[in-house]
């Protein structure tokens, strides 16, 4: 086995072994638990580095181990599962450090820490799958590691969002499930091609593959939250505010959505899929998803489900950009993988603080909370307002391309779509930052359990990840030129997979 | 809903019946005769009676499988919980003078069948039967009280009848089979196995009588 | 190779004889005996499963004797398949009744254990269908006095209920025994697969159909499952997983023997035939499902799933085409279900040993004081919903790829329908163990011994294993002949 | 028509008759006594259709031989296990009982264990 | 002759068979069965099978029957009244 081999499955370790060791440390061995989350956390880091630097020169790397006759596990690094596999690896630090400080007196961190390290494993093997199958394994396997974290508290009204998850995602692995293995019976494998399986889809009834195609693409859209599938997501949010993170910006709806960019580009094709007339029922179930999840957002005063409402609406720009026939719409779609979820982790990051700190958990509680805790509103505000895609933010560099891709696409309709999301985005996001800014502060707030000291408004561990977080949304907004940023990645990922069509 | 059911079973049973009756009336003649194999292979059975050598020789193995059935039989009883034993002193005042009488002679009818089992009806099956009736007229005429659960004596010879047909049966693996036995001591084997099998058959059936629960 | 080291004879031997030697001694050897006879069987098991791996099938002429006088025991890639698992299986569970019974051992359990354990052995190495009868018989009779183990009223009835069910389902398979003999003049099965065909006089058709029943009445398939709830779920949990994890296997492999083997001949002629075990199979796992997502109790809620998960085996007799999936997917779900349902009601035997409630609601709070246990569990759900990675969902995916190549999809469909609803009845179990309870603030219940809870989760981990190494299994089972 | 196919007959009666006795009655004691019908018929046919040409065939003869010994054993265990039914619930008969009882008596130790 | 004798037999075996099912007494239903193999082991002798005919007699009728009686009287000895045999 040589080192390109052994790489990607470093990657899966590097989560998965401390998963099982954290399992069974004792309570109340805090010291080694955060070591282990940490070192785990970092040594990721430093392999996705060395992944990111082969891949750009072109090394190929990949692991393939044969399960059934004619099924193999593939991890397959290629510059598309390294956007997807960086993405979670950062964020998957600051997560932890967030959740270290977050869950600092709370029972059963043993059972949250190694769960939640399973979660990452999950989403790197998503990431990293090379076929369907292995797809597959890894989407079931985060919908499983992901339950305990999500009814972690033991509440009712956890047990209930918890049920309500599973629900949804049983259903759709089933869908999924039924898709893969039809789509294997009908072409013999399941890999995932630039450009598409190409002739092993031709001579197949159309139809077939359309419903193929549908099995498909609802399977990955329940966690992707694509209406009329996302009635999880907003119950979900019981979940503490770690797990929504991880919900909302590393790992499960961003595994939704990059389920459907590798259906359509890999295994289908884009022009396969424009050909079979689905691209464009695609785009517009994405528009719909946008300007709904928007709607909905403007009416919940409870702070977390404005939030969750506000990612179904933005995780269907993704689903709109690679629908989008086109490099552009594609590019920005995949950016908006990247931005999304380093602006959505910001906002629950802040809103965690305000409900750990403050006790404010609804919109109407807001007031005045930036002249108590004002690096917090800081960043919430910078989050909020790449959502809405003001200039030098993340969001704006998504919503251009984006934008660009639809007119060159000739879908000026979902221009308008964009507009309109944007406006929406303004609408909700906006008198939450009134509030918080211009409001005077109540006599008491309803529940402060950390005390200020001097300017620092709360615990360190949880300031500072929203503090990077949003000084990233920033930061990829105003570099969006350099090297290594989301965007350039995108543009080489797009550059592969069009070359494949010869455009 | 109960009856029609009801109903609806006799008729299947009817109709199986006479599905069965019709199959065996039309059936043509086996294409196999094992009877003709069984004769040409008496002479190196170690026995001149063809069941014996069906029985102990070419189908030996299943012999050995059922005395395990019959011990389990055994077992169940004893994991379900031992009946009671029967209220003494009920007994008819001629059985004991009969029990001696007759059980003497039904150990000798017992050997006899076994010996003859060789080469006329008879062997250790049914040997063992009449020593486990003689225990049980033992039994019935309050000579031998009923055995405890614990009682080791019973164990012992059940499980050593078997425990000698299984040693058998490993040791001439060096054969090349289970159960192989040279030709020449054919017979010896088939005399060994059966003596501890009737000891060992004879009180496994006598244990379904005699072994009770300890009195309260 | 040193004949009377045969490991194929010392399968059926060994038990026997630790069996025997447990039944003299005292209930303190009947661990030791247990464990170390089952350490030396799957050392033999292993050893089979390599000569077959090398050799294709491998037969053991008993007493000597050529068929059709003689009986011929035989070992191919399927039996050493269930061979492994057996020992494997059997070995947990005795590690883990030794500390289950470290009070009190329901009487005869392990010398019965053994006996169980030769029967089914005896019985995945016969290849003669009266041997066959007295191996279905030793098995039957061992596990019902396993079930009436402890002696209370309500296993009294479910022993009666399992004895009265067995006993007609052989006594079928007896008759048809006899309708064979009589028709053919042999009962190898190997010669029969020869001589029967087509054209096979009704006799032969009515002995099959009375054999294959009492085969499912024993395998206790949908509507002939009724014995098999109180009987797996009133059990001391050690005997309800043998019984759920591999007793049912036994009988479930000798109808697959006989279809594909002896009576292959009768069921290719009337293709039609296959689709009644698909349809019972398909209504078990409705069923049972069903009534595992309703059950008041939770091993009565596991027995069930046991009840739809043997649904799942006889949905691949349609699929018998040209490949081999069907085999695949068939011996895969046994193998995965039988490590899983073990881990499941041991895992749920050291629940309720620690809540002290039989109920599904005394599960409540069990991620807390019993993480290990309940994890056990959980991976055990994992591979019973088949969900990936197990060797469940292995099974399921080839079912359903199996199920589209013969054109099929009604089983597609009812096999994704049914992890669905397994998806139900277990996460009804594992939601309530993430459930606050009250009792958490009040001294910590007592930690049951480390080996219940390991026993679990090895048994567990290996269904879950088996889903990303399936080949091994896959290539034993490659030498099986139709 | 030879005696052994006059057997074979009546085997086959035999064994539908107690297998509709196992099946459709109710006393544990009766069943008990319908399952040994039902394995005399199978015997008769083992060795009646056998001999159906008039030969007597020694291999049938020494399974029936088998056989009846396995019946015995069965019928051990099956009177057994109705005596300690009998013993316990006072019944002669298993219909649904069995669960229902099972049921309430779990129930029963439930209400017990809840007070500790 | 031969014929007329097996008939008969068959007949008598059915017949006891049925009556062994079908009497409302147990304890006659028992009794029955007994008669029943004693005239099966009259049918092993018609067809040349003197060794199931022997272990018939001792097996079959005899130590079954034994059982069976013994099982009748254990159970008739624990029922509340003396009467009620089993409907």
């Amino acid at each position: 086995m040589n080192l390109n081999e052994l790489l990607p499955l470093a990657v899966i370790a590097s989560s998965l072994v401390p998963a099982l060791l954290i399992f069974t440390l004792p309570e109340e061995s805090v010291r080694l638990r955060t070591a282990l989350n940490l070192f785990a956390a970092i040594t990721k880091i430093i392999l996705v580095g060395a992944l990111l630097i082969g891949v750009r020169g072109g090394e190929d790397y990949a692991f393939r181990h044969t399960v059934l006759p004619g099924m193999d596990l593939v991890f397959k690094v290629d510059a598309l599962a390294l956007l997807f596999v960086s993405l979670s690896a950062v964020l998957w630090l600051f997560t932890t450090l967030y959740a270290i400080g977050y869950l600092e007196h709370a029972p059963n961190r043993s059972r949250f820490f190694g769960f939640f390290s399973l979660c990452v494993t999950a989403t790197m093997g998503i990431a990293m799958a090379g076929n369907l199958f292995t797809f597959f394994i890894f989407y079931e396997l985060l919908t499983l590691a992901t339950f305990p974290l999500v009814v972690h508290r033991g509440t009712p009204q956890a047990m209930r969002g918890g049920t309500i998850y599973l629900a949804y995602t049983l259903v759709g692995g089933a869908l999924l499930l039924a898709g893969i293995v039809w789509l294997h019976h009908l072409a013999g494998h399941t890999e995932f091609v630039q450009g598409g399986l190409g002739n092993a889809l031709h001579g197949i009834n159309p139809t077939i593959l359309q419903a193929v195609f549908l099995l498909l693409i609802a399977g990955v859209g329940v966690k992707a939250a694509i209406v009329p599938l996302h009635g999880w997501l907003p119950q979900a949010m019981v979940a503490p505010a770690p797990v929504s993170a991880l919900l909302h910006a590393v790992a499960v709806v961003k595994a939704g959505a990059f389920g459907v960019v590798r259906i359509v580009y890999e295994i289908y094709g884009i022009e396969f899929v424009q050909t079979l007339g689905v691209l464009l029922p695609l785009a517009v179930i994405a528009a719909i998803t946008i300007l709904w999840g928007s709607l909905r957002a403007l009416f919940q005063d409870d702070l977390k489900k404005r939030l969750a409402y506000s990612t179904i609406s933005q995780v269907s720009y993704i689903v709109l950009g690679v629908a989008l026939f086109g490099p552009l719409g594609t590019i920005g779609g995949l950016v908006h993988l990247v931005h999304q979820g380093i602006m959505k982790i910001t906002l629950f990051f802040c809103a965690g603080n305000f409900a750990e700190t403050l006790g404010i958990h609804k919109v109407s509680e807001m007031d005045g909370a930036g002249r108590r805790m004002p690096l917090t509103t800081l960043a919430f505000s910078i989050g909020a307002l790449g959502m809405m895609g003001a200039p030098l933010t993340a969001g704006a560099v998504s919503k251009a391309w984006l934008s660009d891709g639809a007119a060159a696409a000739g879908m000026d309709w979902a221009i308008w779509v964009l507009t309109a999301s944007s406006l929406l985005n303004a609408a909700y996001f906006l008198p939450i930052l009134y509030r918080a800014w211009f409001r005077p502060a109540p006599d008491s707030w309803p529940h402060e359990e950390i005390a200020a000291r001097g300017w620092r408004e709360t615990a360190w561990l949880l300031l500072l990840p929203p503090l990077f977080t949003a000084t990233a949304t920033i930061g990829v907004g105003i570099f969006a030129d350099a090297a290594f940023s989301p965007l350039a990645w995108a543009q080489l990922i797009a550059r592969r997979e069009y070359v494949s069509l010869g455009q | 809903m109960k009856r029609f059911v009801r109903w609806l079973s006799i008729l299947a049973l009817t109709v199986l019946a006479g599905a069965l009756l019709l199959a065996i009336s039309s059936l043509p003649p086996a294409p196999v005769k094992l009877a003709g194999e069984v004769a040409a292979n008496l002479a190196v059975s170690g026995v001149s009676h063809p069941v014996t050598a069906v029985l102990l020789n070419f189908r030996g193995y299943d012999t050995f499988l059922e005395v395990a059935v019959l011990i389990i039989a055994l077992l169940g009883m004893l994991a379900a919980g031992l009946p009671p034993p029967p209220p003494t002193g009920s007994r008819n005042a001629m059985l004991p003078t009969l029990a001696r009488l007759a059980v003497p002679l039904m150990v000798l009818a017992a050997v006899y069948l076994l010996w003859a089992g060789a080469f006329r009806p008879g062997g250790a099956f049914q040997a063992a039967a009449v020593l486990a009736a003689a225990a049980v007229l033992l039994h019935l005429a309050e000579i031998q009280g009923p055995w405890p659960d614990n009682a080791r004596g019973p164990r012992l010879a059940i499980a050593g009848g078997f425990l000698l047909f299984l040693a058998i049966a490993a040791a001439l693996l060096v054969n090349g089979g289970l159960l192989r036995y040279p030709p020449e001591q054919a017979g010896l084997n088939i005399v060994l196995i059966e003596s501890g099998l009737s000891v060992s058959l004879a009180v496994n059936l006598a244990a379904f009588f005699l072994l009770r629960a300890p009195k309260s | 190779m040193n004949l009377i080291l045969d490991p194929l004879a010392w399968l059926i031997l060994l038990p026997l004889l630790w069996a025997t030697l447990a039944f003299v001694a005292t209930d303190r050897y009947g661990p030791r005996l247990a464990i170390a006879g089952l350490v030396g069987q799957l050392l033999c098991a292993a050893m089979l499963a390599q000569d077959v791996a090398s050799h294709g099938s491998i037969g053991h002429l008993a007493g000597g004797w050529a068929e059709p006088l003689g009986i011929r025991l035989f070992a191919d890639g399927l039996s050493a398949v269930m061979l492994l698992l057996t020992q494997g299986v059997a070995l947990a569970l005795v590690l883990y009744a030794r500390s289950y019974f470290s009070q009190a051992t329901p009487p005869a359990f392990w010398t019965l254990t053994g006996f169980l354990i030769a029967g089914m052995n005896a019985l995945f190495l016969s290849g003669d269908l009266f041997n066959l009868y007295v191996t279905l018989e030793l098995v039957g009779l061992a596990a019902v006095g396993l079930v009436a183990a402890g002696g209370g009223a309500a296993q009294i009835a479910a022993a009666l209920r399992y004895l009265l069910a067995t006993l007609v389902g052989s006594g079928a398979y007896l008759f048809g025994v006899a309708l064979i003999y009589g028709s053919y003049g042999t009962v190898s099965a190997s010669l029969l697969g020869q001589l029967i065909n087509a054209e096979a006089p009704i006799a032969v058709w009515l002995a099959a159909g009375l054999m294959l029943t009492g085969l499912l009445l024993k395998t206790a398939l949908f509507p002939f499952h009724f014995w098999l709830p109180p009987a797996h779920g009133g059990a001391p949990a050690p005997v309800s997983a043998l019984l759920s994890a591999l007793v049912v296997k036994a009988s479930f492999y000798l109808f697959l023997r006989l279809w594909l083997g002896p009576f292959a001949a009768l069921t290719e002629a009337q293709p039609w035939l296959a689709q009644l075990p698909a349809a019972l199979g398909a209504s078990a796992i409705l069923w049972g499902s069903w009534q595992a997502i309703r059950a008041d109790r939770l091993k009565v809620l596991i027995a069930y799933s046991t009840v739809a998960q043997i649904g799942y085996l006889f949905l691949i007799f349609p699929l018998f085409g040209t490949g081999a999936l069907a085999l695949q997917a068939g011996i895969l779900q046994v193998t995965a279900h039988g490590l899983a349902k073990a881990a499941m009601f041991i895992a749920a035997g050291t629940l309720i040993k620690v809540s002290g409630s039989e109920r599904v609601l005394g599960v409540a709070g069990a991620a807390v004081h019993l993480p290990v246990t309940l994890f056990a569990f959980a991976l055990a759900g994992v591979s019973l919903m088949g969900l990936p990675p197990s060797g469940g969902f292995l099974a399921k995916w080839l079912l359903i790829d199996a199920a589209l190549d013969q054109g099929h999809e009604w089983i597609a469909g009812i096999a994704i329908a049914g992890g669905l609803l397994a998806g139900i009845y277990v996460f009804r179990v594992l939601r309530l163990a993430f459930r606050v309870t009250i009792a958490d603030d009040e001294a910590a219940p007592l930690r049951p011994a480390a080996v219940l809870e390991w026993t679990a989760l090895a048994l567990a981990a290996a269904s879950i294993l088996l889903g990303l190494f399936a080949m091994p299994l896959i290539n034993l089972l490659a030498g099986v002949t139709r | 028509m030879s005696s052994g196919l006059i057997f074979a007959a009546t085997g086959c009666l035999l064994f539908v008759l107690g297998l509709g006795g196992v099946l459709l009655l109710k006393a544990l004691l009766r069943r008990i006594l319908a399952f040994n019908l039902m394995g005399s018929g199978a015997f008769l046919v083992l060795v009646g259709l056998a001999q159906r040409d008039g030969t007597p065939d020694p291999v049938p003869q020494a399974m029936v031989l088998t056989g009846i010994v396995v019946a015995v054993a069965a019928t051990a265990l099956a009177l057994t296990l109705a005596r300690r039914w009998q013993a316990l619930t006072g019944r002669e008969d298993i219909g649904r009982v069995g669960d229902a009882g099972s049921r309430r008596r779990s129930k029963q130790r439930e209400r017990r264990k809840a007070p500790r | 002759m031969n014929l007329a004798f097996d008939l008969l037999l068959a007949a008598a075996l059915l017949w006891s068979a049925w009556r062994t099912l079908a009497t409302p007494q147990i304890g006659r239903a028992v009794i029955l069965f007994i008669v029943f193999g004693l005239l099966l082991t009259l049918a092993w002798a018609r067809l040349d099978a003197p060794d199931i005919a022997l272990a018939e007699a001792a097996i079959g009728a005899g130590l079954t029957g034994a059982l069976l009686l013994d099982a009748v009287a254990a159970l008739r000895a624990r029922r509340p009244n003396m009467d009620g045999d089993e409907t």
